[in-house]
């Protein structure tokens, strides 16, 4: 088959991704599928290079990679000695969550091969090269779509969206304080 | 030419399973919520693979909508996380456990 | 003309206003209700009294008196046309059962006098009952009917299932469930009904005009039935339950035997004439056809009823179960003179008086058999709540202590076996005279049914009352209160009064039921 | 206007009586102090109210006691202790009073009769006519009518008569015999009614009324049999019947017959579409014979229970269980009369309309009832219990009477006769019981073992009963020679060779057994007269025996005298007389009128035969008491006799295992079979919610399992129906 960048990149972050993801999902230890996830986000970062999504990329390293890996290994750390010393263990109907998890895969991959939506290439070297439409990629443009008053924009919902972010931080304060007696 | 969008997707596939997998099989309250930021990160894929599939078929008016989604799951997603793990703080210093298999609140 | 109106929903807004009582004034509750309910029972009078001073008659289902109808939903649900209006009215076969109904309610608040657990609750609930009750028989319209049909399960459930006896709950749940399962069907009935009569109207009036020409079958598992009578036997389903007809009668002495004496009462009193009422005026009005072409087994069934209840009563241990299974036994009369009123029989036009008499009788015994049983779960529970048991074997020669006791209770036996210048004798003599010209052998095995009900009856008022007294019972005390006199004495005074000059009654029930008889009339003959 | 239009005043009279007796024994008996508004006041206004009810109990139990306290005490007797309260006497005296009205205008009406006068068109006498009294309708539906109305012709007026005298005399007699007891108002006023229910009986005009009456005279019966309610059931082995099971079996096997009545009713009714006896008297004869044959007897099967013949006589012995008087009144003159009556007042509709069975069916049931009952009453010793069955034996004969004979002359002559001389002979075993009475032995003074020689004792009772027992012997010149004779010959006459047997040989143990039973109790070996007239050294018993006072005596004076002059008139040819007169002036005469000839001889010889038999075995002594019981086929016929051909032991095996058994299946039934389902059904839907329960784990890991599981299949059947898998 005919070989270009992309695709090997591709085929590079993608085997990543998936060995990572499964790491987190088998380890053993807790903390070490912690560090596992980082190296998922990482690679889930690439991949939205791949798909000229800088600005996803970016934040996806920031608040994933950064503070909910972050936020993670702290919830860990405070509840280390709960879980004995096998910290990541399987449930007994790991079994039923496997088949499910197959058969579910493959309904998709399936859905994914038949359907008509799914015809098309997601990356493509001009963009890659940087040249597209504008300067910036699709940088630009997205922050026009997301805070421009005077077009067609997203602006409500991001507010909204602050608005649920303001909402997590009183309730997670709200939930995790010590109660005091 | 360049990576099908069809391979984007089956990989999204493949992560969100594994993510769900991890969601549904472990009894760490943590791990779990680790796999459900997998299963989003999977979703983000496939959202921002098929945004920029539009994008390559008609340029001239980009549509970017995967990626403004992609932006606020990534948004919700920190929202939820946080929330979860106070929630998971919360319950381990009532019942001194985070293992979901001891842990059925969820029946009146 | 909204007096029916205040009939049926004063008695609600009083519950309302019993509930409102707060506890500190909780001793004025039972007057208040006692209050209330005798103006509802005043008013109910006067829908007789008011029809006799201005003379016009007791109407019936084509002219009903009192007649309101107020469009309430009318609502368009796809090819589906909903029209349900506020339709009240009353004519002879539902005159006598609203007046017992406010007469029964009445005693039965004062004769729950000495009820003083949660008694607020329990007044409203008495009075949310007679809402029912009083709806079921004054709705004109289907859809109202079923309505009020449920609205009076919640209140019987409650009284049943926390004022009750041992097993209350057991009862209560298997009151409920029974009549559920019964009216549901019912309900799925009327909608056929309403379907296959235009499903434009739903009045009384509409019903009974159309409702006779239904014919033709249906396929049905294969087989075909007639329309008629899946129709009735959809119909028919809730008030066999309620009558109750035999086999899905077993509710009903557990009922009766848990509930409080006042809700026994009312349960044997009205309850149970609320589905020999929807037999008559529903299954008989409506479906003639089908009650028609059923009538010999409706008969055969009236007469099971008739000596199954006598025997089940017959071994009886417990007075009061002993006096439900009588009721099993005396509603079969009603069934019978249904049955004998509907059955095509080979006379032809001449037995038209004979099903007259019939169906009248069976009227009447709705009515007299309300007033009886009603009197005797009263004089049982006389003795309940001063010996606070009712096994019949271990009393002996209590008479010697409660010579009122004994005298008014008597009478109820005497008034329940059919002695004549008592009320049941009139109603069963109509019946079995009118029964006997269509449905010979049902009537005869019916009329066993006497001999039966004389047998049991006095034989538990020989062990309970008479010999030798057993000093374990020395102290009882007799009927020494207005609270358990009024019932017994007013109820005596009604009973004698229809057994020896019953025409003023018949004068209200013929009428009407001679209409529905005419329809039924023309289409037998052709 | 004549005086038989108010004819209902003589119910109305005793109704009267009856209503101001009731309103008195309410006042004074019930409302002695106002009621309480409820009687437990215990609850959530008054907290010292917890103890309320019991003060209260208590002091009503208290008030209750004073009121009952004689019961405790209480012997087999009428008077005797125990003081009767003025208001109890007021009510005896209006009940006295009430009868007077109604007897004197019985007998003006009797007189009314017999001067028969005209009235209506067509110059129509009032014998012939008869007079008819319409009260008011229960209802009517087309042509149909449920009429109130009353009836007087011949038949009537002599039942009128009848009722009326009888009730009277037992009402004076009560007065001396009911003294002192503590339910004497309630006697007056359980008589007064039972004599108003009998009136209707007599007065009624079609069958819904004589239905009525017939029905009321069973609840008054009922009544007065268990007026004792409060005895002490009597040892075992005792012939003395126990009055509350006495009183449900009175009534209930009265209502089996009444059964048998109500579908002859009917049967009558649907196929005339009347009750009216005038009317049935041509309707009937439209209708189908054989219908009509079976109504009839049906309709006797009323006759049959009221009456007590053969199959459902077992009643009427244990009503003797009700005090003396009543046993007089209601279980020997009127009211068991009452059938016979009914068949009397039916005579056309069985003699024309009906088939020859009917009649056929009445008279073997009454002649083998006649023979039936002397057999059982040879072997009593309850002097109460020989009556009894005595009694059941005349019905018997009535019956024969009125099947035999042309017309209903015959039965309702005897019923006449039978009335007064019955009653004599209870009002007088009834002054014997009353003169027995001790404290100790309460139940053993029926006994006539314990009995003899009373005749020096108490003279009058002696000579009254010794006239009824010739009476009811048959030996003339005795009333009841002239209407027992007839039968016997009439049944002769009409080849009915078999019930002339069974007949004349009843006779000679009537005879017997009567006698039997007058020695037993008033003579004794070693009396005068040749054992007739005992003295103070035939007397068996420990009490000390005495004439009764005259308020007893007197009315067994005029029944005796009633039973000679109907007696002696006979020779005037009164018989005749009645005959003419019961068949509204018609002249028909007696089938057989006694005179000397060979009948009247065999039926008069078997009477003497049966007294002289009784003569030499208990007056005389030369035959021994047990000459027939000695041989064991005699003791066995003795046993079977005595234990009543062991019917009562069937019945009650019959009632106890066949009615009870198949009761108590109906009841299991209902309890394991019908309730057995609805409780399994629900013990299913139970466990299946239990099953299901188990899905609510309440584990997060669970529900997302669910969760996906589901989006899964939900995947998979798209595939599937958008048929993408597969090809």
């Amino acid at each position: 088959m005919h070989v270009d960048l992309a695709s090997i990149a591709f085929w590079v972050i993608a085997i990543v991704l998936v060995g990572a993801s499964l790491a987190v999902v088998l380890q053993r230890n807790i903390v070490h599928a912690a560090l596992a996830l980082i190296v998922v986000f990482g690679a889930a970062a690439g991949i939205y290079i791949l798909l000229n999504a800088e600005f996803i990329a970016i934040v996806q390293v920031l608040i994933y990679a950064g503070a909910v890996t972050i936020l993670i290994l702290f919830a860990i750390m405070l509840t280390q000695h709960s879980m004995g010393r096998n910290s990541n263990p399987f449930s007994t109907q790991w079994w039923l969550a496997a088949l499910i998890c197959i058969l579910l895969g493959g309904g998709i991959i399936y859905a994914v091969g038949h359907s008509v939506m799914a015809i098309g290439t997601a990356t493509s070297p001009v963009l890659l090269a940087g040249e597209g439409s504008g300067v910036g990629g699709t940088v630009v443009r997205l922050g026009q779509l997301l805070y421009s008053p005077f077009q067609y924009s997203y602006v409500l919902p991001f507010e909204i969206a602050s608005v649920v972010l303001l909402v997590a931080i009183v309730g997670a304060i709200m939930i995790g304080r010590e109660e005091e007696e | 030419m360049g990576v099908s969008l069809q391979a984007f997707l089956v990989l999204g596939a493949v992560v969100f399973c594994i993510g769900l997998f991890g969601a549904l099989s472990k009894r760490n309250a943590v791990s779990i919520l680790m796999g459900i930021e997998i299963m989003l990160n999977a979703v983000n894929i496939t959202l921002v693979a098929f945004a920029s599939s539009f994008l390559h078929q008609q340029p001239k008016n980009n549509p970017l909508t995967g990626q403004i989604f992609a932006v606020f799951i990534i948004t919700v997603a920190a929202a939820e996380a946080s929330v979860a793990l106070a929630m998971i703080i919360a319950i381990y210093r009532r019942r001194n456990t985070i293992d979901v298999g001891e842990i059925n609140l969820m029946r009146w | 003309m909204g007096l029916l109106t205040f009939v049926v929903f004063l008695p609600a807004l009083f519950g309302m206003l019993v509930l409102l009582i707060p506890n500190r004034w909780a001793n004025i509750v039972k007057p208040i209700a006692a209050a209330g309910s005798f103006i509802v029972l005043v008013l109910s009078a006067w829908l007789y009294i008011g029809l006799l001073i201005n003379g016009q008659g007791f109407g019936d289902v084509q002219h009903p008196t009192w007649f309101i109808n107020v469009p309430w939903i009318n609502a368009t649900i796809g090819t589906f046309h909903f029209q349900i209006n506020y339709a009240l009215g009353a004519d002879g076969l539902s005159l006598p059962m609203i007046f017992l109904n406010g007469l029964l309610t009445f005693l039965a608040v004062i004769g729950s006098w000495h009820v003083d657990k949660r008694i607020k609750f329990y007044m409203a609930m008495l009075f949310f009952l007679e809402t029912g009750v009083m709806g079921v028989f004054a709705s004109f319209d289907l859809f109202l009917f079923i309505l009020f049909w449920e609205v009076e399960l919640i209140p019987m459930f409650l009284l049943i299932g926390i004022w009750g006896g041992q097993r209350r709950e057991y009862a209560a749940w298997k009151f409920l469930i029974y009549t559920l399962v019964g009216s549901s069907i019912t309900l799925a009935g009327i909608f056929f009904l309403y379907v296959q009569t235009g499903g434009t109207d739903a009045s009384y009036q509409h019903f009974a005009s159309v409702g006779s020409q239904i014919t033709g079958t249906l396929p049905l598992f294969g087989g075909t039935i007639s329309l008629p009578i899946l129709l009735f036997l959809l119909l028919f389903a809730g008030f066999a339950v309620k009558i109750p007809v035999w086999p899905v009668h077993t509710w009903l002495p557990d009922a009766h035997t848990e509930a409080p004496t006042a809700v026994s009462v009312l349960l044997a009193g009205v309850l149970l004439k609320m589905g020999a009422y929807g037999l008559i005026r529903i299954c008989l009005g409506f479906v003639p056809h089908g009650v028609e072409q059923v009538a010999p087994v409706l008969g055969i069934f009236a007469a099971i009823n008739v000596l199954w209840g006598a025997g089940a009563s017959m071994v009886q241990k417990d007075m009061k179960k002993m006096i439900a299974y009588a009721s099993v036994s005396h509603m079969g009369y009603v069934l019978l003179g249904v049955a004998a009123a509907a059955a095509a029989a080979a006379g032809g036009a001449n037995l038209m008086q004979f099903r007259e008499a019939a169906l009248t009788g069976a009227t009447l015994q709705m009515f007299t058999h309300g007033a009886i049983t009603g009197m005797l779960f009263f004089a049982v529970g006389v003795v309940y709540e001063k010996a606070h048991t009712r096994e019949i074997d271990i009393f002996g020669g209590i008479a010697d202590r409660m010579p009122r006791e004994i005298t008014l209770y008597s009478m109820a036996c005497f008034a329940s076996l059919g002695l004549p210048a008592l009320a049941g004798f009139v109603a069963e003599y109509l019946v079995f005279t009118g029964s006997f010209a269509t449905l010979p052998v049902q009537t005869i095995f019916a009329v066993f049914g006497v001999v039966l009900t004389a047998g049991y009856l006095l034989w538990m008022l020989r062990r309970a009352f008479y010999g030798p007294l057993n000093m374990r019972w020395s102290w009882l005390t007799d009927v020494n209160s207005v609270a358990e006199f009024l019932p017994l004495a007013t109820l005596i005074i009604i009973i004698f009064v229809v057994g020896v000059y019953p025409k003023f009654l018949v004068d209200v029930i013929t009428p009407s039921l001679h209409q529905m008889l005419t329809t039924m009339q023309s289409l037998t003959l052709h | 206007m004549i005086l038989v239009d108010f004819a209902w005043l003589i119910p109305a009279a005793v109704l009267a009586a009856l209503t101001l007796e009731v309103l008195i024994y309410i006042v004074m008996r019930f409302s002695r102090a106002p009621l309480p508004i409820a009687a437990s006041q215990h609850g959530g206004e008054s907290p010292d109210g917890g103890e309320a009810p019991d003060a209260h109990a208590a002091q009503a139990a208290q008030a209750e006691h004073g009121n009952h306290s004689t019961h405790s005490t209480h012997d087999d007797h009428g008077g005797h202790g125990g003081s009767t309260p003025f208001w109890a006497q007021l009510c005896s005296w209006i009940g006295i009073a009430g009868l007077l009205g109604a007897f004197g205008l019985s007998i003006a009406l009797l007189v009314e009769f017999l001067q028969n006068p005209v009235v209506g068109p067509g110059g129509t006498h009032l014998l012939t006519a008869g007079r008819f009294i319409h009260l008011y309708d229960w209802f009517n539906f087309g042509n149909l009518t449920y009429p109130i109305d009353f009836r007087v012709d011949s038949l009537t007026v002599i039942m009128l008569v009848v009722v009326t005298g009888v009730s009277l005399l037992v009402h004076i007699y009560s007065t001396g015999y009911t003294r002192g007891d503590p339910g004497y108002a309630r006697f007056f006023i359980e008589l007064a009614l039972f004599t108003l229910s009998m009136l209707i009986l007599v007065l009624a005009a079609n069958l819904l009324v004589i239905f009525i009456g017939w029905e009321l005279v069973g609840l008054s019966s009922y009544l007065l049999i268990g007026f004792w309610f409060y005895h002490a059931p009597p040892p075992r082995g005792s012939e003395l019947p126990y009055p509350p099971p006495a009183q449900v079996k009175a009534f209930v096997t009265t209502r089996l017959g009444d059964f048998g009545f109500m579908i002859g009713i009917l049967i009558l009714f649907f196929q005339t579409g009347t009750f009216n006896f005038v009317a049935l008297n041509t309707a009937t004869l439209h209708v189908d014979k054989s219908l009509i044959t079976i109504a009839m007897i049906l309709v006797f099967c009323g006759a049959v229970g009221k009456s007590a013949q053969f199959p459902l006589h077992t009643w009427l012995p244990d009503a003797m269980a009700g005090p003396t008087p009543v046993s007089a009144l209601i279980h020997a003159a009127t009211m068991v009369a009452a059938g016979v009556y009914l068949v009397a007042r039916l005579f056309p509709i069985y003699a024309q309309a009906a088939g020859p069975q009917a009649f056929e069916v009445v008279g073997y049931i009454g002649a083998f009832t006649a023979l039936f009952a002397a057999t059982i009453a040879l072997t009593r010793y309850d002097i109460k219990g020989v009556l009894a069955y005595s009694t059941i034996s005349q019905l018997g004969y009535m019956f024969v009477g009125l099947a035999v004979g042309d017309s209903n002359t015959l039965g309702m002559y005897h019923l006449f006769t039978h009335a007064f001389f019955k009653a004599l002979l209870f009002l007088g075993s009834g002054c014997v019981i009353h003169a027995l009475v001790t404290a100790q032995d309460a139940h053993g003074v029926q006994d006539m073992r314990k009995m003899g020689g009373l005749a020096k004792f108490m003279p009058v009772t002696a000579i009254c009963f010794l006239i009824a027992n010739l009476a009811i012997s048959g030996i003339p010149p005795f009333s009841g020679f002239w209407s027992k004779d007839p039968i016997i010959g009439t049944a002769w006459d009409k080849h009915d060779y078999i019930i002339y047997g069974m007949t004349l040989f009843t006779a000679f143990l009537t005879a017997f057994y009567m006698f039997r039973l007058f020695f037993m109790t008033f003579g004794g070996k070693g009396g005068a007269f040749g054992g007739l007239w005992g003295g103070r050294d035939q007397y068996r018993g420990d009490a000390h025996p005495h004439e009764s006072p005259l308020s007893m005596t007197f009315p067994l004076m005029v029944l005796a005298a009633a039973t000679v002059l109907i007696g002696l008139a006979g020779f005037t040819g009164l018989n005749q007389g009645f005959a003419w007169f019961l068949n509204s002036g018609v002249n028909v005469s007696f089938a057989v009128t006694p005179g000397l000839d060979l009948l009247t001889l065999f039926g008069v010889g078997a009477g003497v035969l049966g007294i002289a038999l009784a003569w030499l075995m208990y007056g005389l002594g030369i035959v021994p008491a047990t000459a027939f019981t000695s041989n064991p086929i005699g003791a066995f016929v003795h046993r079977v006799l005595y234990n009543k051909y062991y019917l009562d032991d069937l019945y009650a095996l019959i009632v106890k295992y066949i009615a009870l058994g198949l009761a108590n299946l109906a009841a299991l039934f209902d309890k394991y079979i019908i309730d057995g389902i609805v409780n399994g059904s629900a013990k299913a839907v139970r466990s299946l919610g239990s099953l299901t329960r188990r899905t609510e784990t309440g584990k997060l890991q669970n529900y997302g399992a669910a969760l996906f599981g589901g989006a899964m299949i939900i995947l998979l059947i798209i595939f599937f129906a958008t048929g993408a898998i597969g090809k």
